[in-house]
């Protein structure tokens, strides 16, 4: 695969930068114009309980392979220049950064749409699981039917 | 022999990270589902419900589908990445 | 005028580092589970010619005024939880960044939106104008009728 | 008196960066405007033509707004903040 694959999507524990996602995917081309990027982090509620500590499993070489599905379609379908996407698995504390999609593009309408596309597809076909703790216990997030 | 891999919910329920069937050289993964259902049922019945996806070699796939000895199959509960 | 102003829309010559507008925004809530963020930044082409420099000016107190309405309006109409919207004037090279808009909520769909909205009403009704250097001269730019 | 400021192209078509005028104690944008046109007809032209938007004390007002001694005016070409 292409060093791209190893930058340009990646599933990681430690924690990420968007200042440095952003600089990077600035170098790829004078003629980007408009950045959108989507940062998740953790919520203290979900669904009216107090969440404590969120983690976050993945199935290794298919997530990063799906993450790559993602980039590549949404640089072709919105007409984008580029694609990060970093999501992080392990332990999260609430406030923390869980995922980044950043979209750059000549002008700011495809980022937005790309960027707004890529996190719904990455929740559809990714495979990550969210185990949230509460005070009543552990329990695995099932969002997609 | 064909590995299963269990992910998430899927594993605390099947008490272990993955399993190793014999299934000869090739066979259905509806054939595997009821192999799975001779000492788990519960996980069985998920798959035949449609409550967990199942992929071939990190690729989706229908119950139809050919499995072939080596391959790598897992059981994916609904997906929760993201936010 | 509340502390908030001072610190949420700002026009500045100095560049902005988004990491730390995204750490700002976080202090804010607990419960800020998506943060949307719009970076414009240099393009080198515009029309077809090579933009060499750009130029920024603005009408003081009335350009922050309209950021701090439309950081209002957003908050208000998109159930968003904060807006932080920084425009740099003065001169900018291709490549730097010229306007960040943040926009945080407790999820996703609204932040895109509100984002999004935000940096169409900026060009629409924030005075600030553009002064592009190519090798054929200087032009004010007039992209709102 | 009354304070006139002129941005951007409008400041190089003008030549300066603001202009007094003395209207009265009150008055409307279009009576200035014709003051204007007296010393920069091409800038009175570009106000009635809308090619400009004209504020008054920081908010965008039509030309049958009424100003008063005091006010200031900007006159406003097509904005081109943001990218």
């Amino acid at each position: 695969m292409s060093t791209a694959l190893e930058s340009n999507v990646r599933i990681q524990q430690e924690n990420f930068v968007v200042t440095d996602e952003i600089e990077a995917i600035k170098k790829v081309s004078r003629n980007i114009g408009g950045i959108t990027t989507f940062l998740g982090t953790g919520r203290e509620l979900s669904k009216g309980e107090n969440i404590s500590k969120l983690d976050f499993e993945h199935y290794p070489k298919m997530a990063e392979k799906k993450l790559e599905e993602i980039r590549i379609q949404a640089i072709k379908d919105y007409g984008i220049i580029e694609m990060i996407i970093v999501h992080r698995i392990g332990e999260i504390d609430i406030g923390e950064n869980i995922v980044l999609i950043v979209a750059a593009g000549e002008h700011r309408k495809e980022t937005f749409k790309a960027c707004e596309w890529a996190i719904a597809e990455l929740k559809r076909t990714t495979p990550i699981w969210k185990r949230e703790t509460t005070s009543t216990g552990e329990v695995w997030v099932q969002d997609t039917p | 022999m064909i590995t299963v891999k269990y992910f998430a919910s899927l594993r605390s329920i099947a008490g272990k990270e993955e399993d190793q069937f014999n299934m000869g050289s090739e066979t259905t993964l509806i054939n595997l589902t009821h192999e799975i259902s001779k000492t788990a049922p519960i996980i069985g019945e998920m798959i035949l419900g449609k409550k967990v996806m199942v992929s071939v070699n990190l690729d989706v796939a229908s119950l139809e589908s050919i499995i072939r000895d080596g391959d790598e199959i897992a059981l994916l509960p609904p997906f929760s990445g993201g936010i």
